[in-house]
C-alpha cells in the first residue's frame, strides 16, 4: 500500500475550515463525534448555523467557561456545550424526527471507511469480540439530506480510506456526498469519485496513488 | 386524592421483579437516575432486560447495577463508554447479552411502544448488518427495515420538577430518552429534584403529563455520576 | 318491535351517575361527546379522576363561568372548558398516545348500535349519501382498557339498540364492556349479556322483551 | 442571518400551487390560521388536497376556501361540523372528494410523515369499514392494519409566540394538530399572535423547534372565526 512520504496538505483545522465554507447560511447542521467538531469553529463571517446535537439540543453553542459546565448540559460526544439564545430542548424521538424525516440539512461523519458510491463504514471494524457501537450514525446517514465525510486520507498505516468498496460493516450504502481529507475534497457522483480540490502541494497522481478507487477530474 | 409520590426509592422500586425490563433513562450520565438504580441495586432484582443507551461508566449507576450482575442483557445504541470496564469485561467473557440498536430507531421503538404502535419501517440500518434477518420492503421507491416497539414492565426516570399527579418537567439534555421511556413501561418510576403542587407547572410546559407516571420519588440533591466515577467510587460502598 | 309502553327505568342524569359511580378513584376518563360528558358532575365524594379530551388536555374541568369562556380552551365537543390545577396541554399525536397506547383506563360513549358480544356501531348509519364521522371513536375503542357505553335502551322508534349482531358499520369489534341504558346495566362478557343492575320497575322480563339479544342472570 | 419572518400573510402563502397538498391546523376553531387560510382564498390556488380535521363552519376560513372551489379532496376525521353546510353540500353533489381517517390515525399518520417513518401498524379501524381494502397483520395474537404517512407541500399553522428562527408555542387547546404538522410538509407557514427576539422563549418551553418551520407572519389580533360565524360572515366580503 503507498504511504505518504512526508507530511503534505492540509491540517484537521485546515480540513474542518473548508468543510466549513461549504455549509450556506442558515443551515441546520450535525457534527459527528471528533474532528467533524471542529467545524463549528469556522463558521465563514456573515452566515448563521444552527446546530444539532442528537441528544436533545438544537442551538448548540460553544463549549462553556471553566467553571460554568452543566453535566446536564451535553453533547451527543457527552462534552459540556452551551446553548445559544433561541436553542430549544427536546426529548430523543423529537430530535429523531429531525434526523430520519430529513430535516437535518448537513451532517459531517469521521469514516473509517469510504467506498466510490459513496457507501459509509465508520462504526464497526467487525472484528469479532470487538464491542459494536453504533450510537445515531446510522439514522444520521438514512435521514439528513446531505452528508460530509471529514477524515485523514489514509489509516496511520498508510492504508487508503477511500476505496471500491468497504470491507467493514456499513454504516449506509450510498449515502455519503463529499469527502474532506488532508489531502483534497472529493466528491461522491452518479459517475464515480471526482477530485473538487487538492490541498497544496499535492498532485493529482499523488492523490490517486493514495486512494483505493478511481479518481476523476471535472 | 390521587398522589403518585412515594417516600423513598426503595419503596419505589420495590416491586420490580426478577426477569423485568427495564428502561432506564439518560444519555451518559445526563438524566440517568442513578438514586433509583442503587435503589435497585439495593433490591437485587435480577435477570433484567435493560433498555438505555449506553452501558454506564466506572463502578456506580447503571455500571454498578450491571457489575452486580442482575442485567441479563442490554439493549442499546452505544455500549462502549469512556471510563467503562463493566459492560466490555462481562462482554467479552460471554456473560452478558447486547441487541445494538441504531439511536434513533431504539427511540422510535420505545415512543412506539407508549403510543401502541407495534411495529413501524424505518430507513435506518438499510443495507447494514444491523438490518440483517428482519423484514424490508420497497415503499415509493426505497427501501426501509421493519422495526418492532419496546414495550417494558418498568421504567426510571430522573426529571427535574413533578407534582402529585406525575406531571413532569426536565432540565437541558437530561431529558433525553426520559420522556417516551415513561410512556412505554407498565410501571413507570421517577426521581426528581424538586416536588410542586399541582398547578405550580404551568399546563403549557409540562414535559410529561401524569397519566404516563405511577410513582414520584424526591431526591433533592442526585450524585453526579461523572464525579463519582472521578473519585473511583463504587456501588455498594466497599 | 317491542315498545316501551310507559316512561320507567332511570332518567340521563341518574344514568350517568350510575356509570360515574364505575368510575374508580384515580382513574384517567376519555367521555365522549352528549350524554357522557353528564357523567363528570357525578363524581362519588372523596374520588379524584382525571378528564382526558383528545384534543390535547388531561384534567379538564368544569364548564367556565359567563363571560370567561376562551375559544382556544374546548373539548372534543368542541363546547368551552376550564382546565384544573395541575392540567397539561399536549399535541394531538401524543393525545392519541394516551389512547391507543392504551393509557385511559375508561372511556364513555354514546352508542347507535351494540351487539351481544360487544361490538359497537357508533359513527355511521351507513345510509348512501349521509356524510360518514369517525372522529376520535376508532381509535377510543381500539385503545382505551374499558369501555362503557351509555345510551337508551331504545331508539325513538322503540328498536332495540342492544342486538345479537350490529347492522351499521363498527367502530369497533368486541370492545365493549358495559352498557348503561335507562333500564339496565349490562355487562359483556365471554358467556354473552349479564345483568348487572335493573332499574326500579323494570323487570328481567321487561329489559329482556325491549333488547334484541339474549340477555342471562348472574 | 436567519430571519423567518414573511411582512404579509400574501407573501406567506405565495408559492402555493395548484394541487398542492396542504395541511391545515386546528381542532373546529381552535388553532384554525384563519388568516393564513384567507390569504390563500386571495392567492387563488385550486385542486388542493387539505389535511385538516374537520371542514369548517359558517362561510370563513376552511369553509370558505371549500365554498371558493380551491379544495378537490379533504382528508379528515370529522367533516360534519355544526353551522357547517359549505362541505355537505358540495360532498352530496358528488364535487369534493372525502377519505375518512381516524382521528388518531390521522395524527399518527402525519406525526410519520414528519419523522421519516413511511408506514406503520396501528390496531385503530380493525374489523370497521375504514380498515378496507388495508394491509392488515396479527403482530402478537392481536390484529393491526397497515397505514402510510402523510407527507404534504404546505403546512398553514397557527401559533401564539414565534422568533425569527421559527421556535413557537401554542395557546392552550388550540395546540392539537399545529406541532405535528410543522414537521410533516416541505414548505410550513406559520401565524403568530406576537414575535419576540431569539432566547426570549424559554428553549425548555418551545414546543415546535424551528427546524420545521420555514415562514411566520404575525397577525396580532386573529379573528375569531365562532364569532364571525355568529355574525354570518364571508370571505371574501361580498
Amino acid at each position: 500500500m503507498p504511504i505518504t512520504e512526508k507530511k503534505i496538505g492540509w491540517d484537521r483545522n485546515q480540513m474542518a475550515q473548508k468543510a466549513a465554507f461549504d455549509i450556506p447560511d442558515g443551515s441546520y447542521v450535525n457534527l459527528g463525534i471528533g474532528m467533524p467538531e471542529l467545524v463549528s469553529g469556522f463558521v465563514p463571517e456573515g452566515r448563521e448555523v444552527i446546530y444539532h446535537t442528537e441528544n436533545g439540543l438544537l442551538g448548540m453553542g460553544q463549549v462553556p467557561e471553566n467553571g460554568k459546565e452543566d453535566p446536564e448540559l451535553i453533547n451527543a460526544g457527552k462534552k459540556c456545550i452551551t446553548a445559544i439564545p433561541g436553542a430549544c430542548f427536546f426529548h430523543h424521538a423529537d430530535s429523531f424526527t429531525m434526523i430520519r424525516g430529513s430535516h437535518i440539512d448537513i451532517c459531517v461523519l469521521g469514516a473509517m471507511q469510504v467506498s466510490q458510491e459513496g457507501d459509509l463504514a465508520n462504526w464497526s471494524t467487525g472484528k469479532p469480540g470487538a464491542i459494536p457501537a453504533v450510537g445515531g450514525a446510522m439514522d444520521l446517514v438514512a435521514g439528513v439530506k446531505t452528508i460530509f465525510v471529514i477524515t485523514q486520507h489514509n489509516t496511520k498505516n498508510g492504508d487508503p480510506k477511500i476505496n471500491e468498496k468497504c470491507t467493514y460493516p456499513l454504516t449506509g450504502k450510498g449515502v455519503v456526498n463529499r469527502i474532506y481529507t488532508n489531502l483534497a475534497i472529493l466528491d461522491v457522483t452518479d459517475n464515480g469519485l471526482f477530485v473538487r480540490e487538492l490541498a497544496p502541494e499535492v498532485t493529482f497522481e499523488y492523490l490517486q496513488k493514495n486512494t483505493g478507487a478511481k479518481l476523476n477530474q471535472y | 386524592m390521587i398522589n403518585k409520590i412515594v417516600k423513598s426509592t426503595a419503596e419505589a422500586v420495590a416491586d420490580i421483579f426478577d426477569g423485568a425490563v427495564v428502561l432506564i433513562s439518560g444519555f451518559g450520565e445526563a438524566g440517568s437516575p442513578i438514586e433509583l438504580i442503587h435503589a435497585l441495586i439495593d433490591h437485587g432484582a435480577k435477570d433484567l432486560t435493560v433498555v438505555s443507551n449506553n452501558t454506564g461508566s466506572g463502578h456506580v449507576g447503571l455500571a454498578a447495577l450491571i457489575e452486580n450482575k442482575q442485567v441479563k442483557k442490554m439493549i442499546c445504541s452505544f455500549p462502549r463508554t469512556a471510563n467503562s470496564t463493566v459492560f466490555p469485561d462481562l462482554y467479552y467473557k460471554n456473560e452478558i447479552e447486547l441487541e445494538l440498536v441504531p439511536q434513533g430507531t431504539l427511540a422510535e421503538r420505545i415512543r412506539a411502544g407508549g403510543a401502541g404502535i407495534p411495529a413501524f419501517f424505518t430507513p435506518s440500518s438499510v443495507n447494514t448488518p444491523l438490518a440483517e434477518g428482519k423484514e424490508s420492503r420497497v415503499i415509493e421507491g426505497k427501501t426501509y427495515v421493519m422495526e418492532y416497539a419496546i414495550k417494558a414492565d418498568f421504567s426510571l426516570v430522573k426529571c427535574n420538577v413533578a407534582d402529585r399527579y406525575g406531571n413532569l418537567t426536565y432540565n437541558k439534555t437530561a431529558r433525553n430518552f426520559g420522556p417516551i421511556m415513561c410512556t412505554a413501561a407498565k410501571t413507570t418510576i421517577v426521581q426528581t429534584k424538586k416536588i410542586v403542587e399541582p398547578g405550580e407547572i404551568d399546563p403549557e410546559i409540562v414535559v410529561t403529563p401524569g397519566i404516563f407516571v405511577t410513582k414520584v420519588v424526591e431526591v433533592t440533591n442526585p450524585e453526579a455520576e461523572s464525579k463519582l466515577v472521578a473519585e473511583d467510587r463504587r456501588y455498594p460502598c466497599q
